[in-house]
């Protein structure tokens, strides 16, 4: 039977080190380039071809094409799954993945937005 | 001195020094310490220092849930019983000087009881509280209780065999006097330190509240400012079973004790912190660089090698007496 | 529930600390030693095979990534190879490379996390946290590989999405070295640590023979001396172009499942730094096609596709009838290939052991409960156990395993069975 | 004193996490968040594991039918006040699973949410984020809200409570403190080794 | 032995049970079953030929049958490096939507025990001698059907 404790010198080595912790909320982190936050959309390059709502496994994307011509592109963060699907399939680069994480928010009706425009 | 001035100094005691308040800030300190280092040892930042205090306030301002199933009279009393245990038992424990604040010939015994007492309020405020993760966290609180007592009870008879007394002070005098015996009862001082971590129920001994497997075992349907008290149990448990180890292994407030007068008494106080901290500093890397055992594993460790190391050490205790009273050469 | 009547019940779960996810056991015990258990997992069944029907084969990526969270890539890449199996697609070699790249930083990922989990389990809350610090590690790769911590959406079918530039094989190679320094610490302390092998050692042991009976695969069989191996049996992705050994050692307890994983984690790095060094110049997708352009091909057709997962063999079973959605996907995770083997060694055991035989075999609940669960038994039509069978059971069965003290008449364990009968309202 | 209380509050608000049929990918995460790396330990979050113990409510995944009554049971658990918090799209809106036939739409279909917090699966950051804003935003008004809600069952169930012990537990504590050394304090003797 | 030389012996010991057999461009083996009450002996045969390990079991519903396939592995095993590759091999039964039940292999091979009761609960195929034929995954007051019948699944897209 041996002496247990073979974690004793690695723990003390540990009480010199510097503290692996991040000072997270004080300090923010430049998230890396391909990180995949909330969709960004940009409704100018958009012609509402309805790709992203069609390969959204959550159905956070819809988008609606009225008799007059007018897309109405609306997204609910709070469904979305961040694939980053929507980015890939969307023809004209009108959705990239942003690099915004922190979307916490008590109220559901915030978390979706939703763009009318005329094409 | 007149009995005026004895009931002053008695409640000074009591309620300010070594007793309520000053065990109360003591304990708290003594987890955010214990938090601290433990977090450190793992490479953690660790909790901000008043964090004890914010738990326990937070804690007493919670709605105190009464389960339904429990025995309620038993369930809102359990963790009195406890807290009143410690907190008396520290009267009996030299602070700054070898002399404690109450002391009698045979107080040893009684501080040993009194700190029993927590795990037998856990045991019937478990038991009692009618949740089967509690019940299995009580029986096995008392099954451990058997495990560790008889080691811990031997060793603290270590020093009173050498001291030839059963009061706490006096052995601390002796210890004091006899600085040397520190490393002949370095053993004891171990089986000590072992059974007051099995006491306290923190790893590897935690096994009652074995969160993976009890959820907090005996604790399970505690709330509100119940747990705060059981939690300051445990803090205030902590304080004194180190103050206790330092006093009957360590010589309590040595080399300081001998100082005349204010001096003397800040000198105490200083050296009892440092020796407590120690104790507690130790409890907490052992808490950090082992596995939690089963609960018969844990039996079995204390029955089939501690006792025997206690017994053996008791054995040696005598014969450095013997040898040094000249009895044998 | 429980057709026992004496004895104490124990519910487990659905929340309890030791399960991160949903499970129910009813343990049956007396005193500490389980005799009995019944297994309820289904708190975890979301229906995802029937959500699977519903949508196209490039939503389904992203909607079977999300069985799991700690198997994401094993999951896509088994769907993927499967879609490309039906479709017949080649997939070009820096694809297969940087897929097996992200399968074995997700193995040294999900390795790590059941290291540190496993640690939890027996009480050794820092062995936890060194293990999930140094997994850090790897999930920042992750992230900046992929550009998620977890869901890596790298699978697309027919290659992957995202290329691996010249200073992220820097970095890969950098961590791998950090990595293997503490891959060696934990290879040198955590098997010899007397605590750790205290629990460990003799404790929820398969045999060879019970294993392979059991059909278990991963981790738990090659601890029990099954070598099996997906990535050696059947290479998929740059498993042919690597070298790595298939880690097995043969005792079958915890102990030997901690060796064989933490090998494991050693394995990959190895794995890895292949990769990062030759891993080839070239496409990432087999078709430049648009996904719908390929996904109007798709005949009908089945395909199995099988995947070496963290946690062992997983199966994906693709059938299409011609049009963009499947006809049937259905998936066997490793984790339900190894439960008949957990309520095995679980009967006999301690309580104490309870989380840490079920977390042995590294059971993802999540993955499992999508289709399905197992209570006891399965053990050829003999799960009628009553009480005393079930007790003698775990006798015989510690008996025959030699070495641990045999359960019912320890005397301590005893104390605590009486109280808790006794006082049972 | 309310402002004492407060003060507590918001520096030791425990956790329950609750797995309610995620797939473990914001269950890691919070769990990492304990970890070195994140330590929440440092704003006084400790992980509990029975809901008695617990202050915020952090439960993940879509909520399948199963797993609803005891989402349910075990927020009638956590003792008032308490606040719940849904870790991840799923737990928000069902997410990816929303049209699943076993799931629910999110953990507000069972129980009120006081704090979402959108992710797949939320980052330690993200969670971390998501309690600041719980804490500093939706706290003290939830709080006193449902407190003011639940107002019946509370004096009911305080009222066993307080029956049972007396109203000042510290006070109590304190007089046993002074009771029991009272018998055996009569006179310190000095004694000489 | 590769899978054309075990397709060869297996085709010869079922020869009496099996309607059809395929090779795949992939190497999986494929038998279906003549008639449903086989699948006992064709499980036997492949035990005997060293077949041990069961995969998995996968219902298909198509609206007139219920497709039950057993996929099987032959252990690729290797030592000390030396490796032969594992052969996959597919049983298939038939079973017709108005009776859709089939006996249990649980008393073969052990493991499939889960995968039958998943068979049962999923596509409500009765599986005959289960021994413990609980519902098993879905939730305890799930009143729909089958949730992978062709009837019950609601194609969207």
């Amino acid at each position: 039977m041996s002496i247990p404790g073979k974690l004793i010198p690695e723990a003390l080595k540990t009480l010199g080190k510097d503290r692996a912790t991040v000072s997270y909320p004080k300090n923010k982190r430049t998230m890396p380039d391909r990180f995949r936050g909330a969709v960004e959309f940009e409704p100018e390059p958009c012609t509402g071809c309805g790709m992203c709502e069609r390969h959204c496994a959550a159905d956070a994307i819809t988008v609606e094409t009225d008799a007059d011509g007018n897309v109405t592109w609306s997204y609910d963060v709070a469904k979305c799954m961040f694939c980053g699907q929507c980015e890939e399939s969307c023809p004209t680069d009108a959705i990239v993945m942003g690099q915004k994480f922190e979307l916490a928010d008590s109220e559901k009706p915030s978390f979706e937005e939703s763009y009318t425009f005329d094409r | 001195m007149s009995l005026e001035l004895d009931l002053a100094t008695g409640l000074l005691y009591l309620l300010v020094f070594p007793g309520f308040a000053f065990l109360f800030a003591y304990g708290l300190t003594a987890e955010f310490l214990d938090r601290k280092l433990y977090a450190r040892l793992q490479n953690r930042v660790g909790p901000p220092p008043l964090q004890p205090l914010a738990d326990f306030l937070k804690l007493l301002s919670k709605e105190s849930v009464v389960p339904d199933n429990a025995t309620a009279r038993i369930y809102n009393a359990a963790p009195l019983t406890g807290l009143a245990g410690v907190f008396t038992a520290m009267l009996y424990i030299p602070v700054w000087t070898e002399q404690a604040a109450f002391a009698f010939e045979g107080d040893l015994v009684v501080v040993l009881f009194l700190l029993s007492l927590p795990s037998f309020s856990l045991f019937f405020g478990g038991w009692y509280s009618g949740n089967v993760f509690s019940r299995i966290g009580t029986t096995r609180t008392i099954t451990q209780l058997f495990g560790y007592e008889i080691p811990f009870f031997l060793a603290a008879f270590a020093p009173a065999v050498a001291a030839g007394s059963l009061s706490t002070s006096e052995i601390t005098a002796f210890i004091g006097a006899n600085p040397w015996y520190v490393l002949v009862l370095l053993p004891a001082f171990a089986i000590a330190l072992l059974s007051l971590q099995a006491k306290l129920e923190r790893i590897p001994f935690d096994i009652p509240e074995a969160e993976t497997e009890l959820a907090t075992g005996t604790l399970v349907e505690y709330s509100g400012r119940k747990l705060a008290l059981f939690r300051l149990t445990k803090d205030v448990e902590l304080v004194v079973g180190a103050a206790l180890l330092s006093a009957l292994f360590l010589g309590g407030p040595y080399p300081a004790g001998s100082i005349e007068g204010f001096a003397g008494v800040a000198a105490g106080v200083v050296v009892f912190l440092v020796k407590t901290l120690a104790v507690i500093a130790l409890l907490t890397v052992l808490k950090a660089v082992v596995a939690r055992l089963r609960i018969e594993q844990m039996v079995s460790v204390f029955y089939r090698v501690l006792v025997p190391v206690a017994l053996s050490q008791i054995a040696v205790v005598l014969l450095v007496g013997l040898y040094t009273e000249g009895l044998i050469p | 529930m429980s057709e026992q009547k004496a004895g104490t019940e124990i519910p487990v779960g659905p929340q309890h600390p030791s399960l991160k996810e949903p499970a129910n056991f009813t343990l049956n015990v007396d005193g500490e030693v389980i005799t009995g258990a019944e297994m309820k997992l289904s708190y975890n069944h979301r229906g995802i095979e029937q959500a699977v029907l519903g949508n196209s084969y490039i939503e389904n990526i992203y909607l079977l990534e999300r069985i799991c969270g700690i198997c994401s890539h094993a999951h896509t890449s088994a769907f993927t190879q499967g879609v490309e199996e039906l479709l017949d697609l080649d997939v070009p070699p820096r694809a297969r490379y940087i897929r097996t790249l992200i399968g074995e930083l997700e193995r040294i990922h999900s390795h790590m996390l059941w290291l540190g989990v496993a640690g939890h389990e027996i009480g050794f809350d820092t062995l936890w946290q060194y293990a999930w610090r140094d997994r850090e590690i790897v999930m920042d790769l992750l992230e900046e590989i992929t550009g998620n911590r977890v869901h890596y959406s790298i699978n697309t079918i027919g290659g992957v999405r995202e290329d691996l530039t010249d200073d992220q094989r820097e970095t890969i190679l950098a961590g791998m070295d950090d990595l293997q320094e503490r891959i060696d610490f934990y290879q040198e302390t955590v098997p010899n640590e007397q605590t750790v092998r205290m629990r460990c050692e003799n404790v929820g042991v398969v045999p060879k023979d019970l294993a392979r009976e059991y059909c278990a695969v991963g981790a738990v069989g090659r601890a029990s001396g099954v070598p099996t191996d997906v990535r050696k049996d059947a290479p998929y992705a740059a498993y042919d172009d690597v070298d790595f050994d298939v880690i097995t050692d043969d005792r079958g307890d915890l102990l030997a499942r901690t060796v064989v994983r933490i090998g494991e984690i050693a394995q990959a790095i190895r794995i890895i730094r292949q990769v990062a060094e030759r891993i080839p110049e070239g496409d990432l997708k087999a078709s430049a096609k648009p996904p719908q352009a390929l996904l109007a091909q798709v005949p009908e057709d089945d395909a199995v596709s099988r995947y070496e997962a963290p946690r062992g063999e997983l199966i994906h079973y693709i059938r299409s009838d011609g049009t963009d959605t499947p006809a049937r996907v259905h998936i066997r995770v490793p984790t339900l290939a190894n439960w008949p083997t957990v309520v095995e060694s679980l009967k006999g055991s301690y309580i104490a052991d309870t989380p840490i035989v079920v977390a042995g075999i590294d059971p993802c609940i999540s993955c499992t409960s999508r289709i399905g669960v197992e209570t006891d038994g399965s053990h050829g039509g003999e799960n009628a156990f009553d009480l005393d069978e079930l007790r003698e059971y775990g006798i015989d069965w510690y008996d025959e395993r030699g070495n641990v003290e045999r359960p019912s008449t320890a005397g301590e364990g005893r104390t605590a069975t009486d109280g808790t009968e006794g006082e049972r309202p | 004193m309310g402002r004492i209380i407060d003060w507590a509050r918001n520096r030791s608000p425990w956790i329950l996490h609750l797995n309610c049929g995620s797939c473990n990918g914001c269950d890691i995460e919070t769990l990492d968040a304990l970890m070195p790396r994140y330590d929440i330990e440092r704003f006084g979050i400790l992980k509990k594991d029975t809901p008695r113990h617990a202050d915020i409510l952090v439960a993940t995944g879509p909520v399948t039918k199963q797993m609803a009554p005891r989402l349910k049971r075990v927020y009638e658990q956590m003792p008032e006040p308490k606040l719940v918090i849904a870790a991840g799209s799923c737990a928000s809106t069902g997410g990816v699973f929303h049209d699943c036939y076993n799931c629910h739409e999110g953990v507000d279909d069972v129980i009120p949410v006081d704090m979402y917090v959108p992710g797949c699966p939320t980052s330690p950051e993200a969670l971390i984020d998501g309690i600041v804003k719980l804490l500093e935003e939706a706290g003290q008004d939830a709080q006193a809200e449902r407190l003011a809600e639940a107002k019946p069952e509370i004096v009911e169930e305080g009222a066993r409570i307080d029956e049972a012990v007396p109203a000042a537990d510290e006070s109590t504590a304190e007089i046993d403190t002074d009771d029991n050394p009272e018998e055996g304090t009569d006179e310190p003797e000095p004694v000489e080794a | 032995m590769n899978q054309s030389q075990l397709k060869r012996n297996l085709d010869e010991e079922l020869a009496d049970i099996i309607a059809a057999s395929s090779e795949r461009d992939d190497g999986r083996l494929e038998f279906v079953l003549g008639d449903r009450t086989d699948l006992d002996d064709a499980v036997a045969t492949l035990r005997d030929a060293g077949i041990t390990h069961l995969i998995t079991i996968t219902g298909v519903d198509s609206d007139e049958q219920v497709d039950v396939l057993y996929h099987f592995l032959k252990y690729g095993e290797y030592d000390a490096g030396d490796l032969s590759e594992g052969v996959e091999l597919t049983l298939r039964a038939i079973v017709p939507d108005d009776d859709p039940t089939i006996g249990t292999i649980t008393d073969q091979i052990p493991a499939a025990g889960l995968y039958e009761r998943e068979l049962m609960d999923m596509l409500g195929v009765e599986v005959t001698g289960h021994p413990n034929p609980k519902k098993l995954l879905l939730p305890d007051d799930y009143d729909g059907g089958p949730p992978l019948r062709a009837e019950n699944v609601e194609v969207t897209d």
